[in-house]
C-alpha cells in the first residue's frame, strides 16, 4: 500500500471521482462545496476530461442528464440549497434510469441558512425531493476515507443498477482534513448499449426519455423502477454497529455525527453505561431490519442528527416503537461529544440502567 | 495516546498552516491525525482556528470540548479558549497580541512574544513558526527530525523553498520554550 | 433543379401528433432532409423538449433524448462534451427555449458550445392551448392575453437580435416556411448550422417563425399569411451572423 | 413522366399542396381516411412537372414525386 496523503473531504470527493473514472463535471459554486469544482477544474483536464462551471445548479444537472445519456461516467457536486434546485433534474435521471453520482456537503437550511454542517437534506434525499415515484440511494460516509470509498461505491452502485446516487457530506467533513488512500482500481466498465452515443453500427436508434402518456406505459415503467428499488433494498444495505449486542441505549447516528455518537458512547461504557452505537451508511436503503436486531437489547434509544429530527421517523418505523425513541440534536454546528454522552447518561438514568 | 490541539488566531496569522504542519508531523509518525478548520464568516482578516487530533488509535470523534493543548495567538482567543483547555493542560500565549498571562492555576501556562522573536530571527512573518516550535518543545508530541523529512518527502518540491525560513524559526521557538521551561524550573527550584 | 421528392431515410414512417398545417412537420422534415444529405444519421443525437416538440425523438431515425422543460441546452452540452465528434441539436419551441429555458440558451450561446439550437417560434404555448409566450406580439389575442398582449404583459422576445451579440454565437438566423422560396432558405439555414458545429466554429441557431393554425383560429394558409404579413415584421428574417467557414 | 404517392392514412387535409401546387392538379377527396380527413389526391398526374412543391409544402410529410411510371 502506498503512502496516505492529508487530503481535505472536498478534494477528496474529486480525486475519488477521478479514481473512479469519472472524467466528467458540471457543477455551481456555493459554499462549502467550491473546492470539488476548484480542484477539478483543474484536474479534469490534465485527465482528457471536461469540467463545466455551468449558469446555474438547474443547468448543471442536466448537463449531467446529457453526459449520463452519452454513456459517461458523471458526477455533480453542491451545497444543500444547490441541490434543491437540483431536484427537478434528479427526478428525471432517475425516471431515465441513467446512472450519475451527486454529492451534497450539506449546510444549514431552510432557505439560504447558513455554512455550517449540517444533515437537514436527510428527507429531501431519502424521500424523495423531486417528484414522482423514485428513489434516490444515499450513501453517508463519515470519514475523509469513507468520502472517498463511498463515492467510489456511488459510481459502483449507480452503473450497476442505473440509478442516481447521492454521497451526503457536511460543511465540516467537506472542510476537514484526515490521511487518506485513494482506490487503486476503478469500477469495471459497463454494459453502455442503451447510451444515446449516434447509432454508428446500430439499426435502431436508441431514445432516452421519461414521458409515458398511456397510463398504462406510466405504471409497467413505475413498477419496473420498483422492481430495481427493491433488489437495492436487498442487495444494497450497508451499517456498522458498535458494541450493540448488550446495549440498553442505543445510539442511532449517521456521517460526522456517527463518529461524535461513538465518542460518546466510548465514554459512557467507560463510566459503566452500557450504551451502543448503530450507524446506518446507507440512508435509503435504510438499514431497517438490522436496527431492529441492534436495538433488541436496548430500553431506549437515542437519535442524534444535525437537524430537527428527521431519520428519527425512519429509526422509530424500524424499531417498529418498541421502545421510547428520543432525538438529540444541533443546529448549525457538530456537537462535542460529551454533549452526547451527558443525553446518553441522563436517559440511562431515566431507564434505570445507569451503572 | 491521543492528544487534541486547538490554535487559535485572526485569519492571515498562519494559525491554519501550523495546524497543517501539526498534522503533517503526525502523519510523518505513522499516527492517526484529523484536522478541522473553522472559518470565520470572513475568508480574510477573520477569526481562524483548528483543531488537531494525533492519535495511535483510530481517531473517533475529530472534535473535543476540551483540548489538551490550547495555542491563542491574539487577545480574543485568549478570552474565548482560555476556559476550554482541560484541567492539567497547556495553553500557550502569544505575548506578542494578547495582554496578559493566564488565569487559571489548574493548567501549564507559557506566554511567548512571538513577534519579537520573529523579528529577531529576521523572518518577520513568521510568528506562527515560532509558536509551532515552542509547541512541539513544550508537548513532544512528535520528534522535529522525522516531520522534517516527512515533509521534504510528502511535498515533493512544492513550497520546499520557504521550508528552511520555516525550520529555523521553529528551531527558535523551540530553544525559547527550553530556556522558559529551564528557568521556570529554576525559580520553582528557589522558592 | 432535381426533380422528383422522396422522403428522407432518417424520418420515422408515422402520422404525426401534429394539427393539420402545423409547421413542426415541415421543420421536422428539413432537418432530417440535412442530416440525410450530410451523411449523419448515425452520428446524430438529437435532444427534444417538452411542448409540441415532445415527440421529436419518436419521429427521427436516430438517437434521441427527451428532456425537461427548457433544459434542452444543457442536456446536449453534456452530450456534446462527451462525444465531441457527434452532431448534437436539440429542437425546441418558443415556451420551452424563451421563457423556462432562456438561461440554459444563452449560456450555451456565451460559451460558444458546439451544439446547433432548432427554434419553432409560433407566438404561443401550442401544447398547453395556445397561452401567450414571450414571443407573443403585442396585440396578439392568446388564451391568457384575452385582450391581447398589452405593456402589462410586456414585449415580444427577439432571442436571434440578442443571442447575436454573444462572441460564442456563431451562426444565428431567422427564416420562416410560409412560401416554398422560404423553405428552401430554412433548410439551408439548418444546414449551415449544422456545418458551423461540425466545422467547429461555435455555436448555431435557426429560428423558424411558424405557422399554428389551432390556437391561432385559423385555417392553414391564413395560419401562413399571418406568419408573412404581421409575424415577419415584428421577427425580421434573415441571417443575422453567419462566420466565414460557411459561407 | 411523374407518378406522386400520398400516404393517404397519414393525411391531416390541411390543404396546403393543393395551395401551393403551380399546376393546381391537386385537389381533396370526397372521401375519408381512417383517421376521418379527406386526403390529398392528385387529378391529372399527367400535368405534373416533378416540382414537389406540394411535397416541400406537406407538413405532415406524406407525398413523395418519383419519377418513371406510364407517361
Amino acid at each position: 500500500m502506498s503512502e496516505p496523503i492529508l487530503m481535505k473531504g472536498n478534494e477528496a470527493v474529486a480525486e475519488a471521482a477521478i479514481a473512479a473514472g469519472c472524467r466528467y463535471f458540471f457543477g455551481y459554486p456555493i459554499t462549502p462545496q467550491s473546492e470539488v469544482l476548484e480542484h477539478l477544474a483543474r484536474r479534469l483536464p490534465e485527465e482528457g476530461g471536461a469540467y463545466i462551471q455551468a449558469e446555474s445548479e438547474v443547468s448543471a444537472i442536466n448537463m449531467v442528464f446529457g453526459a449520463a445519456c452519452a454513456g459517461a461516467r458523471v458526477m455533480t457536486a453542491s451545497s444543500s440549497p444547490g441541490i434543491s434546485l437540483m431536484q427537478e433534474g434528479i427526478s428525471y435521471i432517475a425516471s431515465a434510469q441513467l446512472p450519475a453520482v451527486l454529492v451534497n456537503i450539506m449546510r444549514g437550511s431552510p432557505g439560504l441558512g447558513g455554512i455550517h454542517p449540517s444533515q437537514a437534506d436527510y428527507f429531501q434525499s431519502v424521500k424523495g425531493g423531486g417528484h414522482g415515484d423514485y428513489k434516490l440511494v444515499v450513501l453517508a460516509p463519515s470519514s475523509v476515507q469513507e468520502l472517498i470509498d463511498h463515492t467510489v461505491l456511488a459510481f459502483e452502485i449507480a452503473e450497476k443498477y442505473r440509478t442516481p446516487v447521492m454521497v451526503f457530506g457536511d460543511a465540516m467533513m467537506g472542510q476537514m482534513m484526515e490521511p487518506v488512500f485513494l482506490p487503486e482500481a476503478e469500477p469495471a466498465p459497463i454494459d453502455r448499449s442503451w447510451a444515446t452515443t449516434g447509432m454508428k453500427n446500430r439499426e435502431k436508434p436508441n431514445i432516452i426519455h421519461t414521458l409515458y402518456l398511456p397510463a398504462d406505459d406510466l405504471e409497467n415503467h413505475c413498477q419496473r423502477l420498483f422492481a430495481k428499488y427493491r433488489e437495492i433494498q436487498r442487495q444494497e444495505q450497508l451499517h456498522t454497529a458498535y458494541l450493540t449486542d448488550d446495549a440498553d441505549i442505543l445510539v442511532v447516528a449517521y456521517g460526522i455525527m456517527s463518529r461524535v455518537a461513538r465518542a460518546a458512547v466510548e465514554m459512557a461504557r467507560e463510566d459503566g453505561i452500557k450504551a451502543g452505537l448503530f450507524r446506518p451508511i446507507t440512508l435509503w436503503p435504510f438499514p431497517d431490519q438490522a436496527l431492529f436486531q441492534a436495538a433488541s437489547h436496548a430500553q431506549a434509544v437515542i437519535t442524534a442528527e444535525i437537524s430537527m429530527g428527521q431519520m428519527i421517523e425512519d429509526v422509530r418505523l424500524a424499531i417498529k416503537d418498541k421502545v421510547p425513541v428520543e432525538l438529540f440534536n444541533r443546529i448549525g454546528l457538530v456537537p462535542n461529544p460529551d454533549e452526547i454522552y451527558e443525553a446518553i447518561k441522563k436517559k440511562a438514568q431515566e431507564v434505570k440502567v445507569s451503572a | 495516546m491521543k492528544r487534541e490541539f486547538l490554535l487559535a488566531g485572526f485569519g492571515g496569522q498562519g494559525v491554519l498552516s501550523m495546524g497543517l504542519f501539526l498534522a503533517y508531523a503526525g502523519m510523518g509518525e505513522g499516527k492517526k491525525v484529523a484536522y478541522v478548520p473553522s472559518y470565520g464568516a470572513e475568508m480574510r482578516g477573520g477569526t481562524a482556528n483548528c483543531l488537531v487530533t494525533i492519535s495511535d488509535r483510530e481517531i473517533s470523534s475529530p472534535l473535543v470540548s476540551d483540548p489538551g493543548v490550547v495555542v491563542v495567538m491574539n487577545h480574543p482567543s485568549l478570552l474565548k479558549f482560555e476556559p476550554v483547555v482541560r484541567s492539567g493542560g497547556i495553553l500557550l500565549i502569544n505575548s506578542s497580541l494578547a495582554h496578559r498571562d493566564t488565569k487559571r492555576q489548574d493548567i501549564e501556562s507559557y506566554s511567548i512574544p512571538t513577534q519579537e522573536l520573529a523579528n529577531q530571527a529576521g523572518f518577520s512573518r513568521g510568528s506562527n513558526m515560532i509558536m509551532l516550535g515552542a509547541l512541539l518543545e513544550a508537548t513532544g508530541v512528535v520528534d522535529v527530525t522525522e516531520t522534517y523529512n516527512y515533509l521534504v518527502k510528502t511535498f515533493n518540491g512544492r513550497h520546499l523553498d520557504k521550508m528552511p525560513q520555516n525550520m529555523a524559526a521553529i528551531q527558535v521557538g523551540r530553544e525559547f520554550m527550553r530556556e522558559y521551561r529551564q528557568q521556570s524550573e529554576a525559580s520553582i527550584a528557589y522558592a | 433543379m432535381p426533380k422528383g421528392y422522396q422522403r428522407p431515410s432518417t424520418l420515422v414512417e408515422r402520422p404525426w401528433h401534429f394539427c393539420p398545417g402545423c409547421n413542426h412537420g415541415i421543420v421536422h422534415r428539413l432537418v432530417a432532409e440535412v442530416i440525410d444529405e450530410m451523411g449523419l444519421q448515425k452520428e446524430t443525437v438529437g435532444v427534444g423538449s417538452v411542448g409540441c416538440g415532445v415527440f421529436s425523438y419518436e419521429y427521427f431515425n436516430f438517437d434521441g433524448i427527451g428532456p425537461s422543460h427548457g433544459r434542452a441546452p444543457a442536456v446536449a452540452t453534456g452530450v456534446k462534451r462527451v462525444l465531441p465528434d457527434r452532431l448534437v441539436f436539440t429542437y425546441q419551441g418558443d415556451g420551452d427555449l424563451a421563457a423556462i429555458g432562456t438561461t440554459e440558451m444563452v449560456h450555451c450561446a456565451v460559451r460558444g458550445e458546439l451544439i446547433s439550437i432548432i427554434f419553432i417560434n409560433n407566438t404561443l404555448y401550442g401544447m398547453t392551448g395556445g397561452q401567450m409566450a414571450p414571443t407573443t406580439m403585442m396585440g396578439q389575442v392568446t388564451t391568457t392575453t384575452p385582450r391581447g398582449r398589452g405593456q402589462a404583459q410586456g414585449h415580444p422576445f427577439r432571442v436571434c437580435e440578442m443571442l447575436a451579440t454573444a462572441e460564442g454565437a456563431a451562426y444565428v438566423a431567422r427564416t420562416a416556411v410560409y412560401s416554398p422560396a422560404q423553405v428552401v432558405r430554412t433548410k439551408k439555414a439548418i444546414r449551415r448550422a449544422f456545418e458551423t458545429q461540425m466545422a467547429g466554429l461555435g455555436f448555431s441557431l435557426v429560428e423558424v417563425l411558424s405557422a399554428c393554425p389551432t390556437n391561432w383560429g385559423m385555417n392553414p394558409l391564413e395560419a401562413l399569411k399571418f406568419v408573412e404579413e404581421e409575424m415577419t415584421p415584428v421577427f425580421p428574417l434573415g441571417e443575422l451572423k453567419v462566420p466565414e467557414g460557411v459561407k | 413522366m411523374f407518378e406522386v404517392h400520398f400516404l393517404e392514412q397519414h393525411c391531416k387535409g390541411c390543404g396546403m399542396c393543393v395551395a401551393f401546387c403551380p399546376r393546381k392538379i391537386i385537389e381533396m377527396a370526397e372521401h375519408t381516411n381512417d383517421q376521418g380527413y379527406n386526403p390529398a389526391m392528385v387529378t391529372d398526374v399527367s400535368r405534373c412537372t416533378g416540382c414537389a412543391i406540394c411535397a416541400m409544402m406537406c407538413p405532415h410529410v406524406i407525398i413523395e414525386v418519383v419519377e418513371g411510371g406510364a407517361a
